[in-house]
């Protein structure tokens, strides 16, 4: 039963899409019915296979049939279902749910649409968006994408399922592709994320020529394949094992994927799709699936590695990649006044923790922060989605035409817009990790832990630094965003959303507070004896060589503690009384502050390393040089050459020799011919006589003369 | 007195055998005498159905109809057969005389030669061959050969064009009208008229094919040219169609022929349809079923006048389309489900009666909404194109 | 009882007219008639075979409605040919249809 | 002479008349109808032959569709080649004797023929229920029958593409 459940689960969004593409796309409300029941169905799927999981049913859950004979081997295709992925399977679809809820809203279902509005262009008058059928055709395709991800029991159909979220994502950033933006957003993301994937398709590729098989249960939980993979030397010789080099490739794929450093500029870019899209980017999906990666190829990460012993060096790229990736990002989310920009820079952040924890080998902060960020990060950019819905309504009311995205226009919204705002609150905290109610402390306070009783300092003292630059960002966004006095006119109009947006926000925020309680530390004074480290047991019953808890240690907790309330508290003190076009009181650091605004100049490093020199070399030496000299020059030499000698051979072989010849041969057939045409009289009846009369001659040569 | 038909022929055989002839030539002169009796019967009940005809159209006209020539102007057919018998038969110039003066010949043959294998009553039949209804189907096209006589011999534009259009639409409709006997001839499983009629002792195959039956008795009026389907002799188009030339006696012929042919279509959907002879009380008195038969036969006849005072007459190219598009596929498919639903119904023993009537009516009720649905997407497109006509009139079969 | 050799020589006199048909006449429609004629002549010598022959399996028939078929198939698709070629050059003479001659 | 054998030369002199007709005379229409006439002729010899099947299906085949079908095409083009034109080839005379050499062919061939007598025809063979299941028995004949039935649906569409009226501007 729960096999053929978990065959279904990524099924109903994908009939969705296909439905709503072909059938109903004139209608608008059919076509959110389907996509929104689509997911409700595999919503429904997913909650009884989690709870399958989670009520002590034997797991793994697979299943495979044949799909793909290649020879001696031949790709399979089927489910796994073990603990990861019933959690993974349970934020990610409480996630889409509450997003595809929330786009009804989002995209002003029931309104009017306005003339004026263009297909490709946001709507500008709060009237319906003009592609609304469009968009829940690719969200369910995104979903479907993601679930199968999610589901499959090999890395091939997770990565088929990887390149369709890419596609759609292609297609979500830039769902209003009238703007050149979204248009160059889009653009940069696939081509960004491809980087990536094309590292991550030689890791398979490489995988597969080692093994014969792409299947979890034949790689990643057989010791023997793992022993082989790890003492294998790779390609690359110098002591590297296949396993690190293939583990490398695959964490290339995630550093795509989940916007790490250094191929991170697209994902603040990718906030020109509409919210529920960004919600879904670097919430729910495909910024998840990255990490979800590493997690799921983490023996092949750790293969001839042990608890205790020192960090390889596979281990050693990843967790310092996270950990400068989580302490850079939370840096230019200072800078940003864009109320997205600076949750997707808190985004590449947060990843950044996943990825370190995961670099240490704490497999299971790793997954318990995912799952915690998903829902908190979701929250928050539904949030974020709901105070631009409603500051664009302001603007549209108060004539005051400014950008919606602005926090410096903000301030005051709390009064106006008091259900997203206390959800936004909540997210907020939980972001930064306040202590003991929220979930992002005790997730994010396990990783810490983890970094600190593993004895690496450096990446605990980079983290802890991260979390306290994150805690002030988020301090200073709510400050900027809800607290003080409205800034402009159009904040002062603003007002609260439908409860299609309000809805999702309120289930979303119950999860970010209820979640961490499942993951109460062992020995954490007083709360561990009444809720035990469910997510610890449960998780860690994925891998085949169990973590040992950690002694519970109280300096990370006060370290937590102690960045998580510094840091909102100095956001929110330095903001509290920001004036409107007063300069952002981090002006004050000078060429520092320029330095972040500009992200570091990334972009630009990047236009001068790779986009420019591509350019040239595509200009200057391979059609200027390469196509014009060598080729064009070779094709001329070659066709001079050519008629040089055809002319030769014209003039000494084929008139004299080769004409004459044909022309005798032409004539002599032209004479017969016209000598002896008039047997053609073009009538079958003609022929049909002599035909008959030859037959009779036949007839009676048997008949009589034989 | 069981079966009195055979006992007639067997007091007329004794009695010319005892005038001291062979007994083959017996045999043979009793055929001829009965093959003759037949004719004319028939060709007299035309007399009889042209006055009933005129009677019931002129009721529902709210008319009077004839009444001056007898009780109830009961004599005035006669009296018009006298006036067309002694009118001059003209043969207009350039005609082609043999072929003319033979097409009215050929009509009315080819219309009484189907009461050949016509079941009359319990074994009474002129002959009872095992192909029928395929008798029926290949006799019956031959009034089309006579149109197409009188047509090209007439030297005459008119006639020309309604014998066009005749063949056109005897042509088409033949093929609907063949799927839809197909199907009697499944469930009675033979062709012959008599097992056909034996095969209805106990349901009349209108109940198990009422579809088929609707079918047969459009294609058959299509067939028969008359109302809705009398374009082949519109006034206002083609003057009289393809006996414009025709008078005296030959118009007359016509005229029998087509009353006659209306006559024995009736008789034919009896006998398909309708159980034939069968009825009540015909194991004891044989006889009776003939009158049955001449009720059911008197039934359908008053439907088709019925429908030819009420209907209007259609367009050509409806008349095409309607039967290409519409009522060929539809006999098609209901031939086909019939044919599934008769054999799995009858091995899995449910009610045969009940399931074909079950199919039918789920047939009916997807034909509904197809062409609601059609005439939907019609009404759409026309308002789209605003005014514009939405279908020129096709071309003709020419 | 009628001789079979009866049959065969009417088959064989019709086929022989129909022959003539199809080589001597002008006109396309007659030479289909004439085709149709040589067709029924073929089909009578099948039938009174069959009949004489072997009576005890019915390939004889099916043979013949396998040529009824393809006689029905014949006729119309021929007949389209003419129609258009009619439609084309305005002549139904087979003479005259001599585009592809020389 | 039996009675059979009378009806046989009657008919058979017929047929043979209205086939010579059908050749001969210069009127196409006539031509048809003499068409039509011959074969009725063979209808009525299969029904000699035992075979009433088989002569109903004659009927309804050669006389209802094929023949009306030709005297329609007749009429059609009637204008392209008036009765008074010569309806004759220049070659006739060569074509009479190439007749007349495949008649002498086949009479010579005749006249090997064996002698045989009709034997009794058992009822079940005949039959047309016989003859259905023959048609579509798979140690029948299905596939000539599958492939007849193809040909004709070809026949259908092909003709009335050939026939079709051009779309204007083609």
């Amino acid at each position: 039963m729960i096999e053929i459940v978990a065959w279904l689960i990524p099924v109903p969004p994908l009939l969705a899409f296909g439905l709503i593409i072909l059938f109903t796309n004139r209608s608008n409300r059919l076509s959110h019915v389907i996509g929104i029941g689509g997911m409700l169905i595999a919503w429904a799927l997913a909650m009884s296979t989690f709870f399958y999981a989670v009520s002590g049913g034997e797991l793994p859950v697979t299943t495979d049939v044949q799909w793909l004979p290649t020879g001696d081997t031949s790709l399979n295709i089927g489910t796994w279902i073990d603990p990861l992925t019933a959690v993974t399977l349970f934020f990610v679809a409480w996630t889409m749910l509450a997003i595809f809820v929330y786009s009804v809203g989002y995209h002003n279902f029931g309104k009017a649409g306005d003339s004026k509005d263009r297909p490709g262009l946001p709507p500008h008058a709060g009237g319906i968006e003009p592609m609304y059928a469009r968009f829940f055709a690719f969200i369910s395709l995104f979903a479907f994408g993601m679930l199968a991800l999610v589901v499959t029991d090999n890395l091939l159909v997770l990565f088929v399922g990887w390149e369709i979220m890419g596609f759609c994502s292609y297609l979500l950033i830039g769902f209003w592709y009238g703007k050149d933006s979204a248009k160059a957003a889009m653009v940069k993301a696939f081509m960004t994320t491809r980087v990536g994937d094309v590292f991550m398709l030689l890791g398979l590729a490489y995988l597969y020529t080692l093994t014969g098989t792409l299947t979890y249960s034949e790689i990643l939980f057989n010791p023997e394949t793992l022993e082989m993979l790890a003492t294998t030397p790779s390609v690359l010789g110098a002591g590297t094992s296949a396993a690190a080099l293939i583990a490398l490739l695959f964490f290339i794929g995630t550093v795509g994927k989940s916007a790490q450093w250094p191929l991170h500029t697209w994902l603040p870019d990718a906030m020109e799709g509409p919210t529920p899209v960004s919600a879904m980017i670097h919430a729910a999906a495909m910024v998840s699936a990255g990490i979800y990666l590493i997690l799921r190829i983490f023996p092949l990460i750790t293969a001839g590695w042990h608890h205790g012993d020192p960090l390889t060096e596979i281990m050693v790229i990843i967790s310092f990649v996270g950990a400068f990736t989580a302490l850079f990002a939370s840096t230019l989310a200072v800078g940003q006044n864009d109320i997205k920009r600076v949750l997707a820079y808190s985004t590449i952040s947060q990843l950044g923790y996943m990825v370190a924890a995961v670099g240490i080998g704490a497999f299971v902060a790793a997954a318990f922060h995912l799952i915690t960020h998903a829902f908190f990060k979701a929250l928050l950019f539904l949030g974020s989605g709901s105070v631009i819905h409603g500051v664009e309504h302001g603007a549209h009311e108060s004539g005051d035409h400014i950008n919606p995205n602005d926090m410096t226009h903000m301030g005051g919204l709390r009064k106006k817009m008091p259900l997203t705002f206390w959800t936004f609150l909540i997210g907020g905290l939980t972001l930064s990790g306040f202590p003991i109610i929220t979930a992002g402390f005790w997730s994010k306070d396990e990783i810490l832990a983890e970094a600190f009783g593993t004895s690496h300092l450096a990446i605990f003292v980079v983290l802890a630094l991260a979390a306290l630059i994150t805690a002030f960002y988020t301090g200073r966004q709510i400050t900027m965003t809800f607290l003080g006095k409205a800034r402009s006119k159009a904040a002062e109009h603003a007002h609260e959303s439908t409860w299609t947006m309000t809805v999702p926000l309120v289930v979303l925020a119950f999860f970010s507070v209820v979640i961490g309680w499942a993951g109460v530390p062992k020995g954490f004074p007083v709360l561990s004896s009444f809720v035990p480290n469910w997510v610890h047991e449960f998780v860690d019953s994925t891998l085949l060589e169990h973590s040992e808890v950690l002694e519970f240690n109280p300096v990370p907790l006060i370290v937590s503690v102690g960045v998580a309330l510094g840091g909102l508290l100095v956001g929110f003190l330095m903001y509290r009384k920001l004036e409107a076009g007063a300069p952002d009181p981090l002006a004050r650091l000078g060429r520092v502050y320029v330095w972040i605004q500009n992200k570091y100049y990334f972009d630009e490093l990047y236009d001068f390393l790779f986009v420019r020199p591509a350019y040239w070399f595509a200009e200057t030496f391979v059609y200027r040089g390469i196509d014009r000299r060598v080729i064009d020059g070779f094709l001329h030499w070659v066709a001079s050459l050519a008629g040089r000698l055809g002319g030769w051979l014209r003039n000494k072989i084929d008139i004299p020799i080769v004409n004459g010849s044909g022309d005798f041969v032409g004539e002599g057939i032209k004479t017969a011919g016209r000598e002896g045409r008039v047997i053609q009289t073009g009538r079958i009846q003609t022929y049909l006589i002599a035909g008959v009369i030859f037959v009779g001659a036949l007839l009676s040569y048997i008949f009589f003369l034989l | 007195m069981s079966d009195p038909f055979t006992a007639i022929g067997q007091f007329i055989t004794d009695l010319l055998i005892s005038i001291g002839i062979d007994a083959v030539i017996t045999n043979i002169l009793l055929t001829v005498i009965a093959a003759v009796l037949l004719g004319s019967v028939v060709g007299l009940v035309a007399i009889i159905t042209i006055w009933a005809e005129r009677k019931l159209l002129a009721r529902v006209q709210d008319r009077l109809g004839p009444n001056r020539v007898g009780p109830y102007g009961l004599l005035q057919s006669f009296a018009d057969i006298f006036k067309l018998i002694t009118k001059e038969f003209l043969i207009p110039k350039g005609a082609d005389r043999y072929v003319f003066i033979m097409a009215p010949l050929v009509v009315v043959g080819g219309v009484i030669g189907l009461w050949a294998v016509m079941p009359l009553a319990p074994g009474l039949a002129g002959a009872d061959i095992n192909v029928g209804l395929l008798y029926i189907i290949a006799i019956g096209a031959i009034g089309t050969l006579g149109i197409i006589m009188a047509g090209l011999s007439s030297n005459n534009k008119y006639a020309m064009l309604g014998a066009f259009r005749t063949v056109a639409q005897m042509l088409s409709y033949t093929v609907p009208l063949l799927l839809a006997l197909l199907i009697p001839v499944m469930l009675a499983g033979s062709m012959g008229m008599t097992k056909i009629v034996e095969a209805q002792s106990g349901t009349w195959f209108i109940l198990l094919a009422p579809l088929a039956a609707l079918i047969f008795f459009i294609s058959s009026l299509a067939e028969l040219g008359r109302t809705p389907f009398d374009l082949l002799e519109a006034e206002s188009e083609i003057v009289a169609g393809f006996h414009i030339e025709y008078s005296g006696m030959g118009f007359g012929m016509f005229m029998m022929g087509e009353f006659v042919h209306a006559f024995t279509i009736s008789a034919l959907f009896a006998v398909i349809f309708l159980g034939g002879w069968q009825g009540p009380g015909i194991e004891s008195f044989p006889p009776l079923g003939f009158l049955y038969f001449l009720l059911k036969i008197v039934l359908v006849y008053f439907v088709i006048i019925w429908i030819r005072g009420t209907f209007p007459r259609i367009r050509i190219d409806q008349m095409n389309s309607f039967n290409w598009k519409f009522i060929t596929p539809l006999a098609l498919t209901v031939l086909i489900v019939t044919a599934l639903v008769d054999k799995l119904a009858v091995e899995n023993g449910f009610n045969r009666t009940a399931v074909l009537l079950a199919s039918n009516a789920i047939i009916v009720l997807v034909t509904a909404f197809l062409v609601r649905a059609h005439a939907a997407s019609l009404r759409r497109r026309m308002e789209v194109t605003d005014r514009a006509p939405i279908q020129q009139p096709e071309a003709a079969g020419d | 009882m009628v001789p079979l050799s009866w049959f065969l020589i009417l088959a064989a006199a019709i086929f022989s007219v129909g022959l003539f048909g199809v080589l001597a006449r002008r006109n396309a429609i007659a030479i289909l008639m004439g085709i149709e004629l040589m067709l029924n002549a073929v089909n009578l010598n099948l039938l009174a075979f069959w009949r004489y022959l072997w009576s005890d399996s019915l390939t004889g028939v099916v043979f013949i409605m396998i040529v009824l078929a393809v006689a029905a198939a014949e006729v119309a698709v021929g007949l389209a040919l003419i129609i258009s070629i009619y439609r084309r050059r305005s002549t139904v003479v087979v003479e005259e249809i001599d585009l592809l001659k020389w | 002479m039996t009675g059979p054998q009378i009806i046989f030369l009657a008919v058979g002199a017929v047929t043979l008349i209205a086939a010579i007709m059908v050749v001969t005379v210069p009127r196409l229409v006539h031509a048809g109808l003499w068409l039509i006439l011959a074969l009725a002729g063979i209808a009525v010899l299969f029904i000699l032959l035992d075979n009433g099947f088989l002569a109903v299906i004659q009927v309804a085949i050669y006389i209802d569709a094929i023949a009306i079908l030709i005297i329609i095409g007749v009429m059609l083009t009637r204008t392209a080649m008036s009765d008074t034109a010569r309806q004759i080839n220049r070659m006739w005379l060569g074509a009479a004797f190439a007749c007349l050499v495949i008649m002498a062919g086949l009479l010579a061939i005749v006249s090997q023929a064996p002698t045989a007598t009709a034997g009794l025809l058992v009822e079940d063979q005949v039959s047309m229920e016989a003859l259905g299941r023959v048609l579509v028995d798979v140690d029948g004949f299905i596939l000539p029958f599958e492939v007849a039935s193809v040909l004709l649906v070809a026949a259908l569409v092909g003709a009335i593409l050939v026939a079709m009226t051009p779309a204007r501007g083609d």
